[in-house]
């Protein structure tokens, strides 16, 4: 028993590609006020003056309200986790991104277990995924309270705000 | 209100993961005349060609420029839609309202996809390109590519949805193994299915547990496959449709209400105000409005079957939900009592649906496709056992936020 | 027993090289202008339709970002690829049809993010034409026009004098992007050479651009517009691939000019009609067009030129905005037509208003040589 | 309310490419396969008797099907319908580099066909051209079956 096959034949194939990496873009300097903020380890997002809503990271137009969301707000370090996933352990050559193993480049280790979460800082209306570290997997639960891991050496980049782990912890 | 409109002729090609025998052209030509000779008219009748796939999986800009000829577009209007997921919903919308509005007597909507022309696995290149320019954006502001693959890449394809069936299952108590038994029930709805891709006769939730899993709660067995396969639809106004066809599938109501995107990040990379991703407000909202066009006041009585665009099991559920079928976190208990089966109260996808088949340009519209072939009669071997009079065909697309809903009854309204 | 449907309101964005605003802001910015124009907020929308492509963004699924700023928030959306009269088309559609009250049109380009010109190449047939990579879309308008020239006896000269109108007339335009006040044949001859015979004036820049165009029925329209401008006619037909069509006529136009004329109860065009904006990517392309919208006969395009029956105070005007030479964000080209139509009924056209203007023509095409055209006739009054 | 300037620009990484390999059909694919031994195979339609080249198997005028036995062998003479002389080119990436020999390029309407090829054309200076000549194909000295195989279009001799 098992899945059906579907043989038929095969004709040739011709190439070609899409130079997708030419492409170029504007984008406002949201990112850097945000990361600009890590650094003094500090998150940030934008308020909407219309509805209140804070969104983090930091985005430019409320489209409820449709207005351009002009305030900024800080918002807390530590949160809750909305949801959260977990992969089986990392297999070298399993993956690959833009043709290079992660294992290889040193993101990952082999054998390890990831638990990316969303999380909800305090303060915000929105969710941001990230990774749960010094937590067993399988005692993570929606509604679990965390606090933001901060990165040893803060660089004003987005690694800052390297992960999370749980509030207990500490 | 919109005039009546009927679906009077449906096809489609056979789908499978590589059809190597057939150019894309060639393909989108297969599902078009197939459903002009189930309608009973030719290319000359037809008087306006809605169109749609996604381009970034085929590597061809506008590709109804190219292969108009084998859908019959030269000398006649020819309207491309293209909305992520929901395209061929959005298809089966461009065409009914071509209909509808009285522009026109005949129109055919035709939707594909040929994820094999793409050298990248499955649906990987088209699926990055949506952000790709965010991507771009982030990395010279020091993302870390352990984040990077932790966030985007741990369930794959799965993406979001993998969180999205972790917040149903928390809101509603629905567990893994509910998801196995929807992906069973498809895979099995599927071997019924001619057409489909993935058909596993008499498959088993305990079947799918054996599979390897991706991430939790997701098994290599609950994931859609990325297939290759066109649909084309026939839609004609209420004369011709009663002229030409014994039983048409009659349009009762439309509709596409967009929501805020839901993948975290929004244009730029900012956040997203929805918390919840298996909120769909759009859907709830869509829903409503296809309701009340239709005049459908009770959903969960009047509808007798649903085809939801469910490319992981735990979306068949809470969509079912969303769109008014079931009360809020219940769907699973229908599920346990074998409700959402070929013979229930609620058969739901009978073709397989997504889980089963999807070729992600036509996959929305062969739901509209399905619930039309139910109505008249004519789904064979997965017909479903009572007796079809309302259905109810969804799609979601764009980054969770596109919904089409389309309700088609056996008599106009 | 078709419903009436107008326009009642419309923005278009500065179109230039570059814009110094993010895509987002951009739409958002023209979507603002666009619901005040029309005097309506963003929750009296029913349905919205856009009009982008993902090659040309450089995104799939090009307008799934842009709900939000386009105001799409939790209302009936959809995207038509290709120009933004197809999007003006389908939107018109559904409120004929009854499911909606008010439509918001918006198509867009941001041209400076990838040469759209390599992007026409993406559009030939992969297995073929687009393998030698001879062919892009200014060498197929250039091959057009060396077989027009040929076959009618126009002159370089002539084109050039398409260019020399187009862009002197474009320098009133606030909204054009090439202005140039004083140009002459010479400088459009002695422009960068493209393809034989074809120079940079002759062909129309790449511009980043949004225009958004809003749509009511015809009793909502009555109820919150002063001055609707109705859309009388509309047309549309695509042609075949470029391989098995005859290039010396642009016959899709043809067909769906006829079919927005028997619409609108046109006869003779060149009488009834006040003025028409066009989308002429390339400077021959402007002559072909006048002869397929039935303005004259095959070949005689030059000649309504040479006697002045399509510049600013002729008997037609055509382009007295500057047209598509003066500024292409490719899928807001045929959608800023429309306005600028809309614009002429109206009497809002500040230095380039064409004089008493009842009923006028908006065209919009994509596709190489244009393959796919739409033509609409909008007419003012009651 | 127009925005402040502050926008920065986002490049995107050159070596991320998208590739893709197209399958042919049947049809396709025995025109491919011709050209390979210097053979162009055209595709008659049964019903309306329009001669398409690249040889296919749905007739994009009158929607009928075409099969194996529509194919029909053709010699690749055509007349040249237009010329242009391209001084610049694509590089792939979008940007237009200049040419340093301008090249030519033709629109071939085959003669025992109904299509319109587009080729390079040599052998021939630019203002000797004239429409309504007769052109001929120039093959590559290795064919691998594709369209590539023709190198370029040139004059027929009578």
């Amino acid at each position: 028993m098992g899945y059906l096959k579907d043989e038929r034949p095969q004709t040739m194939m011709v190439e070609g590609d899409w130079q997708v990496g030419a492409y170029r873009y504007k984008a406002p300097r949201l990112l850097e006020e945000y990361t600009q903020a890590l650094k003094r380890k500090k998150i940030i997002g934008s308020l909407c003056l219309g509805c209140g809503k804070v969104i983090v990271p930091p985005r430019n137009i409320c489209g409820r309200c449709h207005q351009r969301m002009t305030g900024r707000q800080e918002v807390s370090p530590i949160g809750t986790i909305t949801s959260f996933v977990i992969s089986p352990p990392v297999v070298k050559g399993k993956y690959k991104l833009f043709g290079l193993d992660p294992v290889d480049t040193g993101a990952l280790k082999e054998g390890e277990v990831m638990v990316p979460v969303f999380v909800r800082l305090d303060g915000s209306d929105s969710n941001i995924a990230c990774l749960l570290f010094n937590a067993d997997p399988q005692k993570v639960f929606i509604g679990m309270r965390v606090k933001a891991v901060w990165a040893s050496e803060l660089k004003g980049a987005m690694s800052d705000l390297d992960g999370v782990e749980p509030l207990e912890n500490r | 209100m919109l005039r009546n409109t009927a679906i009077i002729g449906c096809g489609q090609t056979k789908h499978t993961s590589k059809r190597r025998d057939v150019s894309v052209a060639e393909l989108v030509a297969e599902a078009t005349y197939a459903a002009l000779e189930d309608a009973g008219i030719t290319m000359k009748d037809v008087g306006c060609v809605v169109s749609g796939n996604m381009q970034g999986f085929g590597g061809v800009a506008q590709p109804d420029l190219w292969i108009g000829d084998w859908m019959g577009c030269p000398g006649k209007p020819a309207i491309r839609i293209a909305t992520g997921g929901t395209t061929g919903g959005s298809v089966a919308h461009g065409a009914l309202y071509a209909v509808a509005s009285g522009m026109f007597d005949l129109a055919i909507g035709v939707a594909w996809e040929k994820h094999s022309d793409s050298k990248e696995a499955g649906a990987t290149t088209g699926l990055m390109h949506v952000g790709m320019a965010n991507l771009f954006h982030a990395l010279p502001y020091g993302l870390s590519l352990k984040n990077l693959i932790a966030t985007t890449a741990v369930g794959a394809a799965a993406g979001v949805a993998v969180y999205q069936a972790r917040f149903y299952m928390h809101r509603s108590g629905a567990t893994i193994e509910h998801l196995d038994m929807v992906a069973a029930k498809d895979r099995r709805n599927a071997a019924k299915n001619i057409y489909a891709h993935l058909q596993w006769p008499n498959c088993q939730p305990e079947d799918i547990a054996k599979t390897e899993m991706i991430a939790y709660p997701f098994r290599y067995g609950h994931v859609c496959p990325a297939s290759d396969g066109a649909s084309c639809i026939v839609v004609a106004s209420e004369k011709l449709a009663k002229k030409l066809c014994k039983q048409p599938a009659w349009l009762l109501g439309l509709a596409s209400y967009s929501d805020e995107e839901n993948q975290l990040q929004s244009e730029n990379y900012g956040g997203v105000g929805v918390l919840d991703p298996c909120e769909q407000m759009g859907a709830r909202i869509s829903a409503k409005k296809a309701y009340s066009m239709a005049g459908i006041t009770d959903p969960q009585k009047e509808i007798d079957l649903a085809e939801i665009y469910q490319p992981f099991p735990s979306q068949e559920m809470f969509f079912a939900e969303r769109l008014g079928l079931f009360d809020d976190g219940t769907a699973w208990r229908y599920l346990e009592k074998g409700e959402t089966d070929i013979n229930g109260s609620l058969p739901t996808d009978l073709s397989g649906g997504v889980n089963a088949t999807n070729a992600i340009g036509s996959s929305a519209l062969q739901r509209v496709l399905e619930c039309a072939l139910q109505i008249q009669g004519k789904a064979g071997e997965h017909q479903a056992s009572r007796k079809v009079r309302k259905a109810i065909a969804h799609g979601w697309g764009g980054v969770t936020n596109y919904i089409t809903v389309t309700v088609l009854g056996d008599t106009p309204r | 027993m078709t419903k009436k449907v107008a326009i009642i309101g419309y923005a278009q964005s500065n179109h230039q090289a570059e814009v110094q605003k993010t895509r987002e802001d951009l739409v958002f910015d023209v979507a603002r202008e666009a619901l005040k124009n029309a005097g309506i907020l963003r929750e009296d929308l029913g349905t919205v339709i856009t009009s982008s492509t993902d090659f040309l963004d450089g995104r799939t699924i090009s307008n799934v970002f842009l709900s939000m700023a386009v105001g799409a928030y939790l209302k009936d959306e959809s995207k038509v690829e290709e120009d933004g009269t197809n999007a003006l088309y389908y939107a018109m559609m559904k409120l004929m049809a009854g499911a909606y009250e008010i439509a918001l049109v918006e198509a867009h380009t941001i041209g400076w993010t990838f040469n759209p010109h390599q992007v026409w190449l993406y559009t030939l047939d992969p297995l073929v034409d687009r393998q030698i990579g001879v062919l892009d879309d200014i060498a197929a308008a250039a091959l057009q026009a060396r077989a027009y020239m040929d076959k009618y006896g126009v002159s370089e000269k002539d084109l050039a004098q398409v260019a020399v109108k187009s862009l002197s007339d474009a320098a009133k335009n606030p909204c054009a992007h090439r202005k140039m006040p004083k140009v002459n044949v010479g400088q459009v001859l002695s422009s960068r050479k493209y393809y034989d015979p074809l120079t940079e004036l002759m062909i129309s820049p790449v511009s980043d651009g949004c225009a958004i165009v809003i749509l009511a029925s015809e009793e909502k329209a009555k109820q919150v517009c002063e001055q609707p401008v109705w859309i009388e006619g509309i047309g549309t037909c695509q042609d075949d691939y470029l391989r098995d069509r005859n290039l010396l006529s642009l016959n899709s136009l043809k067909k769906a000019a006829k079919a927005a004329y028997r619409m609108a109860k046109v006869k003779n065009p060149l009488k009834e009609i006040n003025v028409a904006e066009v989308s002429a990517r390339f400077a021959h392309e402007e002559l072909m067009i006048y002869e397929a919208l039935g303005l004259c006969r095959d070949g005689e395009g030059k000649d309504l030129l040479a006697k002045g029956v399509t510049k600013k105070s002729g008997k037609l005007p055509v382009n007295p905005s500057g047209g598509a030479l003066a500024a292409d964000p490719i899928c807001a080209t045929g959608l800023i037509r429309v306005i600028e139509a809309a614009k002429q009924i109206r009497g809002e056209a500040n230095g380039y208003q064409v004089p008493k203007v009842k009923r006028a023509l908006a065209h919009g095409q994509f596709g190489i040589c244009a393959q796919k055209n739409t033509v609409i006739i909008l007419g003012g009054g009651k | 309310m127009e925005t402040k300037p502050d926008v920065i620009t986002v490049n995107g990484i050159p070596i991320v490419v998208a590739n893709f390999n197209w399958s042919v059909g049947f049809q396709m694919e025995k025109f491919l396969k011709a050209l390979a031994t210097k053979k162009i195979l055209a595709a008659k339609c049964p019903e309306c008797g329009y001669i398409y080249v690249p040889a296919r198997n749905r007739c994009g005028k009158c929607s009928a099907k075409m099969e194996e036995k529509d194919l029909v062998e053709i010699s690749g003479k055509g007349t040249l319908v237009s010329y242009t002389l391209a001084y610049v080119a694509l590089d792939g990436k979008g940007n237009w580099t200049d040419l340093e020999k301008p090249k030519i390029i033709g629109a071939i309407k085959l003669n025992e066909a109904n299509s319109t090829i587009f080729m390079p054309l040599e052998e021939i200076d630019y203002p000797n051209l004239k429409i309504g000549m007769l052109m001929e194909p120039a093959w590559n000295s290795e064919t691998k079956g594709g369209w590539k195989d023709l190198k370029y279009m040139k004059p027929a001799k009578a």
